[in-house]
Parts: C-alpha cells; structure tokens; sequence
C-alpha cells in the first residue's frame, strides 16, 4: 500500500521537476503529467479498494516526524479514499480531455493542472485547519490560471472575478482560523472536533467565519455570480473538472468543518443549500448558453448535497449512501456534459441538434442528463428516493417539497435542451470534429454511471427485488439498433410475449386485466411496427423501456419497485413521444407533468412511509400519519397520468404528435397505468376506512368536468389524432369518475371501461395512425371520401366510434347501463348527467371523425391512395373481434371481473340469470339485445340491397347541389369548422382556462427568473458585495437573531 | 512598563498615519501615489510587527509587502501609462 | 484601560485596515485600485494575525545564549507565541503570489479593452 | 445612490462582525498549549535557535511546501499568461537608456545584495529570516539588475534550473523524511542528529532545506518578475 | 306464450304503430297549412307517399354507407318500439319481454341518428353535412335536460325501468309523474319539443324553404324506408313521454289518445313559435330546461 503522501510527493515533484524537463517538449510534459495523474489515481484507487474491502483501515499521515497538534497530519479514511479517487479520476481523464488545450499553452499550464488536482486531495486529505486555508489558495489560483486555457476575454474577466471572490473569501476564512487558534491554541481539526469549540467566548463566531467561506467555497445562492461566470468562461474541460472534482473537494472541507460546527449549524447548513437548490435552478430554466446553464445545475447539485450534509444526523446510517448517490450522479454526469458540451461547439440550447449527427453522443447526452435529474436506475434515483422518504418519515415535509420544487425546475431546463437535441432543426449547423481522446473520457464516465447504476441497485437493499431482465432486455434492443425492424420487431414481440407467459401465473386478477392491456395491447401495437421500413432507430429500445416500466408497476410489491417501474416508463414514453416531427415542446410538457405527477407519488409514498424505509404497497392502507395528505398526493400523482383536467394540457400534444403506431400505445396502454395507479390507492383508502369519502367525491367531481371538458374540447378539433387524444381525456375521466364512486358497480364501470377504451381507442388510434401514414396530414378537412379508397379502414373505425359512442349492441353500451346503474345507486346524479351529455359530445365528435375522413367527397390528390397498411389492419382486427366477444357475451367479462371486485366490495353485486343482469335498478342482456338488433338490421339491410341490387354506382360529384352539380370540388367539403352553430352556443365552455392557467405559470417562472437573474449583472464588485451580503445576512440570522 | 507605553503610543502613531495613508490609497486620483501610499502601509506594517515581536515577519512583510509588491505595481503602471502614451 | 494594550492597538488598527480595504474595494471603479484596497486589507489581517500572537511583555521567539543558559532551552516563559508568526509569513507570501497575478490579469484586461474600469468587464452575466 | 447606502450597510455590518471579534480579544500573558510545547521543545527536537524557522521548516513543514507551491502557481500562470508571442519579439520598443548612476549602482550593489540573500537564509534557524526573506531579498537584486540594464536578459534557463532543482530537492527530502524518519518533511532524519545548538551546521537539515526554499522563492520572484519586465517591451 | 304468438303481437304492435304514426303526421301537416291559411293534404296522403316509394326502383347507388342510413335509423325506430313498452300491464304486447331499460332506450335513440350521419355524409352532399352536423349539435344540447327530466323521475321511483315506473302511476290521475314531479315533468316537456323536431326546432331538417338535410338526397326505397320509421319514431317518441308522465296506457285507445296530445303540444308549439338558428336553440336548451332540470334533481338529491 503506498502511503498516499505520495499523492502530494508525486504531484509536486512531477511539477517542480518539469521546469527542467521541459526542454523534451510539450508531449512529453504533458504525457509526464498525465503519468503522475495516473499514477495518483492508482493510490487513491488502492486506498478505497483496501477501506472498501476491509483490507486496509484509516490511516493518519504525519508529517515532520511528530504528531498532530504539533504538526500537519493527513486522513487517509474511506471517504476521503472515495473523494480523493474522484477527484484524481476526473483529474486524468480531464487531463487526457484537455490535452491539446493544455498543450497549446505551454508546459507551465499542464503543471498549474497537475497541482491544482494535487491540491485538492489535500484539501480532502488535512487535518490541519491552516494547512486546508494554505492548499484551497493553491486550488483557487490554480483555478484562475486554468480559466486562462481558454484565449478569451470572456474567460479572463471570470477568471478575474473569480480570484476577486475567493480573495475576499479566504480573508474571512483567515481571520476565522487565526481566531479559532487564538481561542484554543491548537489547528488541529481532531483537537476542534474533540473540544467543542462553541463553548468558548466568541467560539460561535469564530466557527461562523469558518463555515461561512467553506459554505462560500461552494457558491450558494446568491452570492454565487462568480461561480457562473467561471462555468461559462472557462474552457469546459476545466468546468469540468470545477463542476465534479473541485465541487467535491470544498463539499468535503464543508463536511470537515461542520464536524466541530454544533448541531446547530446542520440546519442553516441544509436552509442555504436548499435556498442554492431551488434558486440556480430556478434561474437555470431561463438559461439560453448551455454551459451556464450547466452551470446553474452544478451549482444547484451542489446545494442539494448541503441539504444532504445539513441533515445528516436526521438521516444517520444513510447519509453516505445518498450522498454519494448524488454526488457520483452528478460527478459523472456533470463532467460528461460539460466535456461533451466541448465538442458540441453550440452556444445557444438549440444548437444542440447537431448533436443527433453523432448518435452515439446523443446516447451518451441522455444518459447523463436522465443521470442528473435522478431517472432510475442512475444511483441518483436511489439516493433521491431515500432522501425524500427518510425526510418525510421524520416530518420535514416543507423540505421535501422545496427539494421536488427545484428537481422539477431543473428537470424543465435539462430536458427542454435534451428535447432541442432531439428535435431541432439542425441541418444548418457543420457536424464538428471529434477527436478520439476528447470522446474516450467521456464513454468512461457514462460507462461507469451505468456500472455505478448496477452496483447502486445492488447495494441498496430494498431494491433487490427489482427485477432488471426487462432492462436487460431493452439493453440489448439498444446494443442491436443497427438490424432491421422486422427483426427487431419479432424480437420485440417475442421477448414480450415470452416474459407474459413467465410473469401472468404470478399475479392475481385485477394486475393480470392491467398486464394483459399492457403486455397483450403492446405486442399488437407492436404488430404495426412492421409497417415501418429501414432500422427505425431508436424505436424498439425505448418502446420496450416503457413496456418494462409498465410491466414492473404492476409487479411492483413495493413502493420502491413501484417508483421505479414507474420513473422508467416515464422515461420510455417521453422517448417514444419525442419521436414524433413536432412533438418537441408536447414531449417536453408531458415530462413535466409525469415528473410532478412522480413527485407527487415520492412525498406520498414519504409520508406513508412511517417506521419502515420501503413500505409494502399493499401496507399503503394502514397509515395513519397525514394520510389525507397522502392518498391527496397520491391521487394527484396517478391524475397527471390519467390526464384529468387541469393537468390535461400535455395529452392533446404529446399523443396527437406521435408517431401513428406510438399514438395508441401511449394513449389506450400507457394512459391505463394511472388508472392502475388510481385502483391501488382507492383500494388502500377503501380498506383503511370510508373517512374518504370527501376526497372521493371531489375526485369524482373532478372525473366528471374531466370527461365533460375533454369531450367538449374534442368537438372543436381540426387535427383527426388530437381529437382522439381529448376524446381520451374524456374516457378517462369517466374511468376516475366511476372509480370514485366506490362502491362495487362503479369499479366494474371502470373496469369495463378500462377495457373497452382499451380496445376501441387502439383501434381508432391505429387505424386514423395508418391513414395519416397513407394522406400524410392530420388535418381531417384536407382528408375526405376515403371510404372508396380505404374500406379496411372505414370499417374499423365505424365500430371503434359505434363502441366508444357507447351506442347499443356494441360493448360501449355494457359500460354506459353500468354506469348508471351504478350513478342511480350512488346517487350521484349531476355527475351522471354531465358525463351522459359529455356521451352526447363524443357523438358529435365521433360522427365528425368518420364523416369527415371517410365520408363526403374524395381529395383529388387521394384519389390513388392505398388502403391501410395490412401490418396495422391486423391488430385492428383482432381488437375488433374482441370488441364483437365482448359485445355477444358481455357475460364473460363482466361476471369474472365481478367476481374479481367483490373482495373489495362485496355488496351491491350484479346478479346473473344466464345472460341477463340484473341490478336493484333493472335488467340488462348484452347477448338478446345484440341478436335482436343484427337480426332487425340485416332484414332491413336485405331488403334495401334486394331492391336496388341493379343500381349503379355514382360519379363523384353526380349530387345534387341546390339544383346545380358543384363547379369547384373543394366547396363540397364542409368539415372545416363543422360545429360552428354549436359552438356559438358553447364557446364560453371552450375557453382553455386551464392552457391559459400553466402558460400564465411559465410564464411567471421565466419572467421572474428572467427579472432576477439580473442580480448577476456581470460586474465583479457586484459580485463580491453579494459575497458580504451574503456573510452578514447569514450573520444576522444566526447569530443576531 | 514604559516599553510597553511607549509602544503603545507608536503603534497609535503608526497606525493612524496608516489609516489615513489608506483612505488616500483609496481615493487619491494618480495611481502612483495610491501604490506608494500602500507600500508606505506596508512598512509601518511592518515597523509594528518589529513592535510585536516578530521581527521575521517584519523582514518578510518589509521584503515583499512594501519591496517586491510595489515594485509589479509599478510595472503594472508603467505598462499602462505606455499603452496610454 | 483594559483594552489600551499593544495587542488591542494593533488589532484595532488590523480590523480598521480590513474594513477600509473591504471598503475600496466595494467602492472603487478602477481595477488597479481595487487590487490596491485587496493589498490593504491583507495587510490588516497579517496585522490582526500578529497581534493574536503577542503575549504581553514577551520577546521575540528567537533562544539566544543567554535565554538558554538561563533556561535551560525552554523558553516558554520569555517569548511571544511563535506560530501566528509562522502563519503570517505564510499568508504575506501567499498574498504577495495573489497580487501578482491580480495585476497580471489587470495588465492583460487592460491591454484587452483599454480600460481598467471593472464594469466594463461583464460580458458574462445572468 | 443606492449602491452607496448598500455599501455603507455592508461595511456597518462588517464593522458589527469585526467589533464582535475584537471582543473576544483578551490581551494574553500566556503562551497556548502548542507554542508552549514548541517554544519548551523546539530547541531540543530541532535544534534551531529561531523558532518561527523551526516550526516554518520542520513542523508546519507541510504549509511551507504549499506556499512554494503557491509562488510556483502563481509564477507558472503569470509565465503562461504574460507570455509573448514569437512575433510580438521582433517589435520590442527600445527602451530608454537609464542612468549611470543606476548602472553603476547596480553593478556594485547587486553582488552584495545576493550574498545578503544567502546569508538571510542560510542563517534563518539563528536569526530573524529565512527562506522566504532571503528569496526575496535575491529577488530585490534581480529586479535591480533587470530595471539598470532593461535589455538586459535574464538566462530564464538558469532561473528555471534553480527553480526546479530546489524545488524537486525540497520534494526529495520530504520523501527522503517518509524513507528514513518519522514521516514526510521530518527534516531531522533522526539518525543524524540535530549538531550543536546556536552554530550554523545545527539544527538538522533545516539550513539546507530553507536555502533550497530560499532559493526557490528567489527564482520564482525573479521568474514573475522577468515576466512583468518582458510584457513591458510589448505594445 | 310462445315465441312465435309474441312475434305475431309484436308486428302487429308495430304495424299499428307505423299507421298511427303515420296519421299523426299527416294530421300535423294539415294543421299546419291551416294555420298558414292553406288547405293542405289529405290525410291518406303519407300512404301513397310510402306506397309511392317504396315502389319506385332507384338505379342509383352513392355506395354501401349510403344504404345504412334508412338501415340504421329503421332499426333503431323498430328497436326502441321492441325495447319500450307500449302497453302496461299486458303480456301480449310486452315486445320481447323487454320491459323497458331507460339507460337502453336514452342510448338506443342514438342509433338511428348515427345511421343517418353515416349515410347521409356517404350521398356526398354537403348540404347532409351540414344538416347532419346541425342535428347532432342539437340533440347534444337537447339530451341534457331531457336526461334530468329523467333521472330525477329514476330517483324518484328510484328504478331504470320503464315498466316500473309506469306501474308506479297507475291508480289515479295524480299518480301521474306530471303531477307528482312537476318540475321534471316540464323539463321533460320542454325538451320534448326538441327531440320531437318540429318548429322552432326544425332548422334539422327544413323541409320547405331550401334544399337541405338528408331527406334531400334519400329517395325512393330509401325515402320509403326514412318515412316508415320516421311515423314510428314519433309515435315511440310520444310513448316514451307517456310512459314517464302521463301513466302509460293500458290499452291501445288510451295509447293512441295520449300521444296524440302530446304530440299535438309539440305541433301547437311549433305552429305558433318561428324557427330557431342552431346557436339559439342549442343556448335554448342551456337556460331555462337545464335550469328546471337541475332544480328537478336537486330537489331529489338530498
């Protein structure tokens, strides 16, 4: 084991030397270097694999021959170890980044680099309290000489700010250490740890100085103008290494002051890091440059680890584990952006599409920023779930909000610029020149978030149970992107077909309905997938992470495994949206909402969390704690997915947009998961106690203006995909509504629902998906009179609207008698008559989908289009069989579903005689109606046919028009604005409130943030008066007040 | 004791003069007498850590602070006054 | 009476030249003036630093003959507190490399835009 | 106007902060424990007659190699950073001739100036200074010659022979102290012993190592130094 | 009783129905003209229309949608006849033994008009279009106080069953739910006027003045077809209406008399009353019936 004093040694001696050596060249110093970096990581690897492993133990370094107090001493522990191994890490893979950059300015810029990194081992390494004063000088002005890598004078002036800041900086943290030895004659940091240094006079002052510059060190808000500059300025290499390596080594000598802080300094310690958290990222969402912009995400991180360190006696033996789950999250993630934020040479956030010209960086880009925002399985989900469950587990409720607040605001700014990557236009933009050694560091840190994402699962001992052979199935549709799609389709299906057959004997009824419309609906949407032709890249990988998202909530026994299914099918579905041409801004608003709807679900499942850190799902009911509170989140978080109204508006966008065979899996499938969500938590409330009775009829309330706005907005669609998304809101809506209710009926209503919007919305969904294929347009007045060119088509939607109308014989009806049976019994009347009008909507829209597409006078331009694609008519198909059993025999559902539900509610059942049911209201057969109805309909329909079995068929425009034929065809088609006279009626109802509601909020945020940001005004004294403002703010508060 | 008074006094002296030498440093408008100023601190400086005992810090300070501190400054100047001419 | 001693004299003019430099700093437009105010202040903590360490009546911590002769090399009784000392010398180099570099990037901020005035040097902000 | 109030706010709150300090100032009449222990074993375990170069050398070692550390940045970055382009050279100004009395001076004044230099460190565990003073004082002798003749060169090559060499020395003994003594920097190799008290060979290596870091310091100085001089030549 | 006596009931329940029907228009259309100072038609008028057309061989064909219309709607025109009662309390003309679902019967109304859009829009005529588009906004708007008219007399019989809720008005006159439950009985009148298409909410249909809505564009066998279930939609109509207010009947005297004043309230009001635009009727519909209807549930839901 090689002592690491040699860390230092070596670092010195390489750097001291080079001043001889230099006349060997720049590549040879800079490879002499890189050596010694090397060579210092391997030290520092040695330790922590020895600490880790038990083999070695902490070990004190001493210098001169004597012991501490009297001389400087070095730790060597496990923590230091780990610190130390990231900060030589980033140093050498920096270091191979930065080559070239290091090189062109000469041997004495690669020796500033070198003991810049050295020095900050010792500042993770010291025990000396003066000596951490002497070496953070080394690391500051090592710092402002690296900025000047970057020949601007951009970079300079930060550069300038920058000593300007850490000089006023390290004068207080001077006068702190002086007076801290003149008090207790010792500068030690053991000796303070060991004599509580508050209890001398003037202690508490002295330990405020000295925490106030480690606390400045970290740049907290907003005394942080300086930090910004310097992320921006300097070339990204070193942001790099400021962001991950230096970032580590002042948290870690904020972790060594607040050991001889007291107590009482963990609570402002957390207060300014969550202050840092929700303020840079909240400034960070108006960001256009992207490295300040990355800027404000570290420097926001690093707030979050202070909340982390702050609360460290609360979290106790979990601290380490979050904590290094932030920091390696952000660590690693942070270094990758900004290094790729070096080759991508785009400025501006939307210049970022150029990155799609290199793939693999895109893939590189998406993981890393999924890293930073805490997407499972990054280590930093696993930390942030902790967190926020132990924080709520012991009551800080308004910190666990403050700390969602600002993961959403960060999660805005990362994945709008991930969504410019994506989708911008980038064809303008020159692809840039990727040097190898540029790349290869940043593959090693993305590589070893994936490795640190495995070991983090493993060691996190509740998340064993998740089961990870769905992820690697989706690894392996990444790593065989290249094939073909049929190939990778059959694989798809496959594979999915395979893990039903494994997972359905394991789970109970009501989780088998939802893994059938997952699993059973995903491999028939997937059958449409054949369509497409080439490799369609990207597709299967991130359509099978949703369905491994989707397929792990239902298996899910814990919250854990829950949260996770559920982030990662957030994750797959945000992927498989943003694929569609325009659906950038659709894409990004759904991941808004599915985050704040995920966060909603963690302070849940926090507060519901009491005693034990990883709850059984099924215990969800057993809390007493706040538990309005929960379930009240709870429910929010399975509304944003259900898309109730009022957290509706990214659904019209997201599923009109996508692509035609993703448009049905995100909208009948993936919609069903918080339906899914919805039945665990009302079965918890249900088994818990009827007190919720309030909180179920405001959700049914909320049910029925959902189903009633959607339908209405759906009406006024021009868009044939967008007013199939708002019929979905609508559908949904009565599913919350009927779920409300709560009593055995209504849960079979939803039930049937959920199965029948299932089938019919696919249907619709695929088949309107196939036709845009063929016309090309959304816009159903440029389409018309395809029933002569697409019958397949028009037949399959004719049933799909007949059964969503709900219009007997078809399966709909099952759901509407239901339904009011169930309305009639609960008496909840309104509720029922405005859904039953929100089914006289649907009517309006419906007749329009079909009239408008299918019926009137054909396009000109379709006159030669083909009939859907067979690849989607198929699964059409088949849904219509299963729409056509379920019609026939209603029975067959609806007494195993029945049967399913009466463990929950056992009164108020559905009595079957053969195929009639009955309830306390009336009587119902699916079966004699439907026979009855086709019976009459083919008589009639004979008989039509028998007579005018001679007629020929007619020309086009062979119609009577006000006694004339139509000159122009286009004046034969009314669809544009069909519902004109209605809608004069109803356009007060119209209005988008809601839309208007979360534009006035973003626009609040970026106003506000734009109108406060202005703070950083760019002028160093400016800065440097935030820094004392900041020391005598603090000052006020803690020690005045 | 008298030493000690003695000391006293000068060290009130010194500093005195080096507050106003300090507020001149800030406000006089000719740099070079605001360098000179500050170099002019830097010796009473270190006249009063002779006083404190500490004459190494005394040599030290009286080396660079007042020495070699000045001495950049006034390349500094100079550069500037060139690049001006 | 209590505060008119050496240390308390020495001290205060210390954290009189701390603040004042604060104070250029803050006001000052010119960065040559501002690097000067940073240098006051840094003189008034080496100040503030030395005082710390004085005991009163005490000599330098150099052992000449005579202190060991008498004491046998321990000399606790007669010196001043040696480590503020060390401390200083430290933090006076560690000023001096700061300034230097101050006004390298003052020079070459200068050269860049032709003017020392600080608030023409915000191209980076919000 | 605002600013201004803002800014006397700041320096009224200092003020608060910095009276509080001068508060807790006691004057003291006793040493702490720490320099109690140095000032009654310095002696014994160093050997140095000046304590502040015992503690500076030996048991702060560790500080002293960051603050070389420090200069060695600073100097590095200001060389990088003051750098002159291989064209700018060519339009060096000329610079005025200065006066005899200067030249002369410094052709009498600089040799002794350097031999102070060597003295100051030489003799820094007997007497006042050290490494730091007398690198500085060499500095002062350089900056004299470089200001008599502004053309004159600096053989930067020797400069940064000096540098390095003390430099990487300063390095080696402390490894050498993990090699043979109790730890790094431990100056006093146990083995050797620390010479007779009040003489120059005393106090173990401390001589040798503060001439190392004198010398250091003087040829960081110089280095900075010889920049600032170069960046003048340029427009 | 066998399946095939009870088909027999039934097609002559229908047959009575159609020809009942069929009257009541012809007598509308009369008193109409009267009322406008004409003559008018004869009463046997409608006959040899249907006879007319029906016996008209068309060669003309818009397409397979275009059959489905008359096809559509004369189902649900039989349909709601098999699945409502006409008479109480009498097995023989119980019609399939359905008694009688409102739930089937407010749903079942739907599929004769979703017939007739698809059909109509298949003819290809953008007048249909419009038509159609004009009707289904309007039935929308229709539906709303109609369905609380009768959810409130649901809660009040606290039954979905047509049956059931006549039974519960048999013994007097002021058994009747127009009596027993005013305020939903107006709200059902109201909205009655609606779903009965006459003036002043006929704009749907438009017989007269400008050639629009799908009858223009049906003919022969088809029209035929249209006429038949027409007659038998406002017969069923007014049954409806009867079977919620005014006690049902017990046999086909007291049937034909009641929904000829009912239907007979819907012509008065429509002769005296000028047609609306569609905005109109549509914010028609949103006052005054919604307001009654609300009041109607309220009243019962607490």
């Amino acid at each position: 084991m090689v002592t690491p004093i040699y860390i230092v040694a070596t670092g010195l001696g390489v750097g001291f030397a080079i001043g001889i050596l230099k006349k060997f060249g720049k590549n040879f110093t800079g490879a002499l270097v890189l050596a010694a970096l090397a060579f210092m990581t391997f030290i520092s690897f040695q330790w922590f694999y020895g600490l880790h492993y038990g083999s070695e133990v902490a070990t004190y370094v001493y210098t001169a021959g004597f012991k501490p107090p009297f001389s400087i001493n070095l730790l060597m522990g496990q923590y230091e170890s780990i610190a130390s191994l990231m900060i030589n890490a980033i140093g050498l893979l920096g270091g191979i980044y930065m080559f070239n950059s290091l090189k062109a300015r000469g041997s004495d810029a690669q020796v500033v680099y070198l003991i810049l990194i050295m020095a900050m081992n010792v500042l993770v390494m010291t025990r000396d309290i003066f000596n951490l004063f002497v070496f953070l000088e080394i690391v500051s002005i090592a710092i402002a000489g690296v900025i000047l890598l970057e020949k601007s004078d951009r970079s300079m002036s930060a550069g300038f700010k920058y000593i300007l800041a850490s000089g006023i900086i390290s004068t207080i943290l001077l006068l702190g250490i002086v007076f801290a030895y003149y008090l207790t004659g010792t500068l030690n940091i053991d000796d303070f740890v060991g004599i509580s240094l508050n209890t001398y006079k003037g202690g508490g002052l002295v330990i405020f100085l000295m925490m106030m510059a480690a606390i400045l060190e970290l740049k907290p808000f907003p005394a942080n103008g300086w930090g910004l500059d310097l992320y921006e300025g300097a070339d990204p290499g070193i942001s790099a290494i400021i962001s991950g390596a230096s970032a580590t080594a002042s948290l870690f000598v904020l972790y060594k002051i607040m050991a001889f802080a007291g107590a009482e300094w963990n609570y402002y310690v957390a207060l300014i890091g969550i202050i840092t958290f929700v303020g840079s990222n909240f400034f960070g969402i108006v960001q256009e440059n992207t490295r300040r912009m990355l800027g404000y995400s570290s420097i926001g991180q690093i707030g979050l680890l202070m909340v982390v360190l702050g609360f460290k006696d609360v979290l106790g033996d979990s601290t380490p584990f979050i904590l290094f789950g932030l920091l390696i999250s952000h660590y690693l993630a942070k270094a990758g952006l900004f290094w790729l934020s070096g080759i991508i040479k785009a400025k501006d956030l939307k210049e970022w599409s150029v990155i799609r010209k290199h793939p693999y960086f895109l893939f590189l880009m998406g993981t890393f920023v999924f890293a930073l925002i805490g997407f499972p399985p990054f280590p930093s989900f696993f930390s942030k779930f902790n967190f926020v469950l132990l924080l709520t587990e012991t009551g800080n409720i308004a910190w666990v909000i403050a700390i969602l607040a600002g993961s959403m605001l960060e999660a805005i700014y990362l994945f709008r610029w991930f969504g410019y990557a994506v989708k911008s236009e980038n064809s303008h933009i020159e692809k840039n020149k990727v040097c190898l050694h540029k790349s290869i560091p940043i593959w090693i840190m993305a590589l070893a978030l994936y490795g640190f994402s495995y070991y983090t699962s493993l060691s996190n001992p509740w998340s064993i149970a998740i089961n990870f052979i769905p992820l690697a199935f989706v690894a392996l549709l990444f790593v065989l992107d290249f094939l073909p799609v049929y190939i990778k389709n059959s694989l798809s299906i496959l594979g999915m077909a395979y893990y039903f057959y494994l997972v359905y004997p394991q789970l109970d009824n009501m989780r088998l309905i939802f893994e059938v419309i997952f699993i059973v609906g995903g491999i028939l949407t997937l059958i449409a997938g054949f369509a497409y032709k080439g490799t369609r890249p990207g597709f299967h990988a991130v359509a099978l992470l949703m369905f491994a998202g989707l397929t792990a909530i239902i298996e899910a026994k814990t919250t854990l495994e829950f949260f996770f299914g559920w982030e990662l099918m957030t994750a797959g579905s945000y992927f498989l949206i943003i694929r569609g041409k325009r659906s950038m801004t659709h894409a990004l608003s759904y991941m808004m909402f599915s985050i704040g709807g995920a966060y909603a679900l963690l302070a849940a499942f926090g507060i519901s969390n009491v005693g034990q850190i990883n709850l059984d799902l099924n215990q969800i009911g057993h809390i007493s704690y706040l538990s309005t509170w929960a379930y009240a989140l709870l429910i929010l978080g399975f509304l944003t997915k259900t898309a109730s109204v009022g957290l509706h508006i990214w659904l019209p966008g997201a599923h009109g947009e996508a692509e035609s065979d993703v448009s049905p899996m995100v909208s009948a499938i993936l919609l069903k998961a918080g339906v899914f969500g919805l039945v665990l938590t009302l079965i918890a409330m249900n088994g818990s106690d009827s007190q919720w009775s309030n909180l179920a009829y405001a959700l049914g309330w909320l049910g029925a203006i959902t189903a009633l706005s959607g339908n209405l907005m759906a009406v006024f669609q021009e868009d044939a995909k967008r007013l199939l998304a708002y019929s979905s809101i609508g559908q949904l809506g009565y599913i919350v509504f009927a779920l409300a209710m709560m009593t055995h009926l209504g849960w079979l209503t939803a039930f049937t629902y959920s199965i029948n919007h299932f089938m019919y919305k696919a249907i619709l969904f695929l088949t309107i998906g196939a036709v845009v294929l063929r016309v090309g347009t959304h816009d159903m007045y440029k389409m018309g009179g395809l029933i002569a060119r697409m019958p397949m088509a028009f037949i399959a939607v004719l049933i799909g609207i007949i059964a969503l109308s709900g219009v007997p014989p078809l399966s709909g009806f099952a759901g509407k008698w239901l339904f009011y049976n169930a309305v009639m019994e609960k008496g909840w009347y309104f509720q029922g008559i405005i859904i039953f009008f929100s089914g006289g909507l649907a009517f309006l829209y419906l007749w329009r989908l079909i009239h408008t597409i299918f019926l009137g006078q054909l396009k000109d331009n379709h006159r030669n289009v083909k009939d859907i694609s067979i690849w989607f008519a198929i699964p059409v198909y088949i849904l219509i069989g299963g729409i056509m059993v379920f019609s026939v025999r209603p029975d067959w559902v609806l007494q195993p579903l029945g049967n399913m539900l009466s463990p929950f509610f056992p009164t108020g059942q559905l009595n079957w005689d053969h195929s009639y049911a009955y309830t306390t209201l009336g009587y119902w057969s699916g079966t004699n109606v439907f026979i009855t109805i086709v019976i009459l309909f083919l008589i009639v329909f004979g008989i039509l046919a028998l007579s005018t079995r001679k007629a020929h068929k007619l020309k086009q425009f062979d119609i009577t028009y006000s006694g004339e034929k139509p000159f122009r065809p286009e004046t034969t088609h009314v669809a544009w604005n069909v519902f004109a006279g209605f809608y004069k009626a109803v356009w007060p109802a119209t209005i988008p409130l809601v839309a208007k509601f979360w534009d006035y909020v973003t626009d609040f945020f970026h106003d506000g943030a734009g109108f406060t940001r202005r703070i950083y005004s760019g002028n160093g004294q400016a800065y440097m008066m935030h820094i004392l403002y900041f020391i005598i703010i603090t000052y006020i508060v803690i020690i005045g007040g | 004791m008298n030493r000690e008074f003695l000391f006293i006094g000068l060290t009130i002296f010194l500093g005195l003069i080096s507050i106003i030498l300090a507020f001149v440093a800030i406000h006089h408008k000719k740099l070079s007498v605001a360098v000179i100023s500050t170099s002019f601190i830097s010796l009473f400086a270190s006249i009063i850590f002779l006083l404190l005992a500490a004459p190494d810090v005394a040599m030290t300070e009286a080396a660079i602070g007042s020495g070699l501190t000045t001495l950049i400054f006034f390349y500094v100047l100079n550069k500037i006054k060139k690049t001006n001419a | 009476m209590e505060y008119i001693t050496l240390g308390h004299m020495s001290l205060l003019l210390g954290i009189s030249l701390t603040v004042i430099g604060f104070w250029g700093i803050l006001t000052q437009k010119n960065i040559i003036k501002i690097i000067l105010s940073f240098t006051i202040a840094d003189a008034g903590v080496n100040i503030v630093i030395v005082s710390l360490g004085y005991v009163v009546g005490k000599t330098a911590p150099i052992i000449d003959n005579a202190v060991v002769q008498e004491a046998g090399r321990n000399v606790s009784a007669s010196v001043v507190d040696p480590i503020p000392q060390a401390l200083v010398l430290t933090s006076i180099v560690i000023g001096f490399g700061v300034t230097a570099l101050m006004l390298a990037f003052a020079m070459k901020m200068f050269t860049a835009k032709k003017t020392l005035d600080i608030n023409q040097f915000n191209e980076l902000k919000w | 106007m605002l600013k201004n109030i803002l800014i006397a706010l700041v320096l009224i709150g200092f003020g608060v902060i910095f009276y509080d300090l001068f508060m807790v100032y006691e004057a003291k009449t006793e040493l702490t424990d720490l320099a109690h222990y140095y000032a009654k074993n310095g002696a014994n375990e160093i050997g140095g007659a000046n304590l502040v170069t015992s503690i500076v050398v030996t048991y702060r070692g560790f500080d002293t190699l960051g603050e070389v550390t420090i200069l060695f940045v600073a100097a590095s970055i200001i060389s990088f950073f003051l750098k002159l382009k291989e064209d700018e050279e060519e339009k060096v100004i000329g610079s005025k001739d200065t006066t005899e009395l200067l030249v002369t001076a410094s052709q009498v004044l600089v040799p002794l100036i350097f031999l102070f230099g060597v003295y100051v460190f030489m003799n820094g565990h007997l007497t006042p200074g050290g490494g730091f003073q007398g690198g500085s004082i060499i500095a002062t002798g350089v900056a004299l010659m470089i200001m008599a003749n502004p053309n004159f060169k600096i053989n930067t090559q020797i400069i940064h022979w000096i540098e390095s060499i003390s430099g990487v020395a300063f390095v080696f003994a402390g490894v050498l102290g993990v090699l043979l003594g109790g730890g790094f920097l431990d100056n006093t190799f146990k083995g050797l012993g620390v010479g007779e008290f009040g003489t120059l060979f005393s106090a173990g290596v401390i001589p040798i190592i503060y001439s190392f870091v004198g010398l250091k310091v003087g040829a960081e100085i110089s280095n900075i130094l010889n920049k600032y001089q170069k960046s003048q030549k340029s427009i | 009783m066998s399946i095939y006596y009870k088909l027999g009931y039934t097609l002559l329940g229908l047959l009575i129905v159609l020809n009942w029907g069929m009257l009541m228009s012809a007598i509308f259309r009369k008193i109409v003209a009267r009322v406008g100072g004409r003559y008018g038609i004869p009463y046997y008028q409608p006959w040899i229309d249907l006879i007319k057309n029906l016996g008209i061989r068309t060669t003309l064909s818009h397409g397979i949608m275009f059959y489905l219309g008359p096809v559509f709607r004369f189902t649900g025109a039989v349909g709601l006849f098999l699945f409502m009662p006409v008479l109480f309390g009498n097995e023989a003309w119980a019609n399939f033994s359905f008694q009688g679902d409102l739930v089937l019967i407010l749903y079942f109304q739907l599929f004769g008009m979703l017939g007739m859009a698809l059909g109509a829009g298949e003819g290809g005529h953008p007048h249909s279009a419009i038509g159609i588009s004009r009707g289904l906004a309007q039935h929308a708007a229709i539906e709303l106080p109609m369905t609380m008219g009768i959810i409130a007399l649901a809660i009040q019989y606290q039954t979905l069953s047509i049956s059931d809720i006549v039974a519960a008005q048999q013994g007097s006159v002021l058994n009747w739910s127009i009596f027993t439950n005013p305020i939903a009985g107006v709200t059902i009148l109201l909205a009655a006027l609606g779903a009965m298409g006459h003036s002043p909410f006929n704009l749907v249909k438009a017989p007269n003045e400008i050639p629009i809505g799908p009858p223009t564009e049906y003919h022969s066998t088809f029209l035929g077809i249209l006429m038949s279930s027409g007659a038998i939609l406002h017969v069923m109509e007014a049954v409806l209406f009867m079977n919620l207010l005014f006690g049902g009947a017990s046999n086909w005297f007291e049937m034909i008399l009641k929904t000829f004043l009912i239907y007979f309230y819907s012509v008065f009001v429509g002769v005296v009353y000028p047609r609306f635009r569609i905005e109109q009727s549509v914010a028609w519909f949103f006052k005054i019936p919604l307001l009654l209807g609300i009041i109607a549930i309220l009243m019962y839901s607490f």
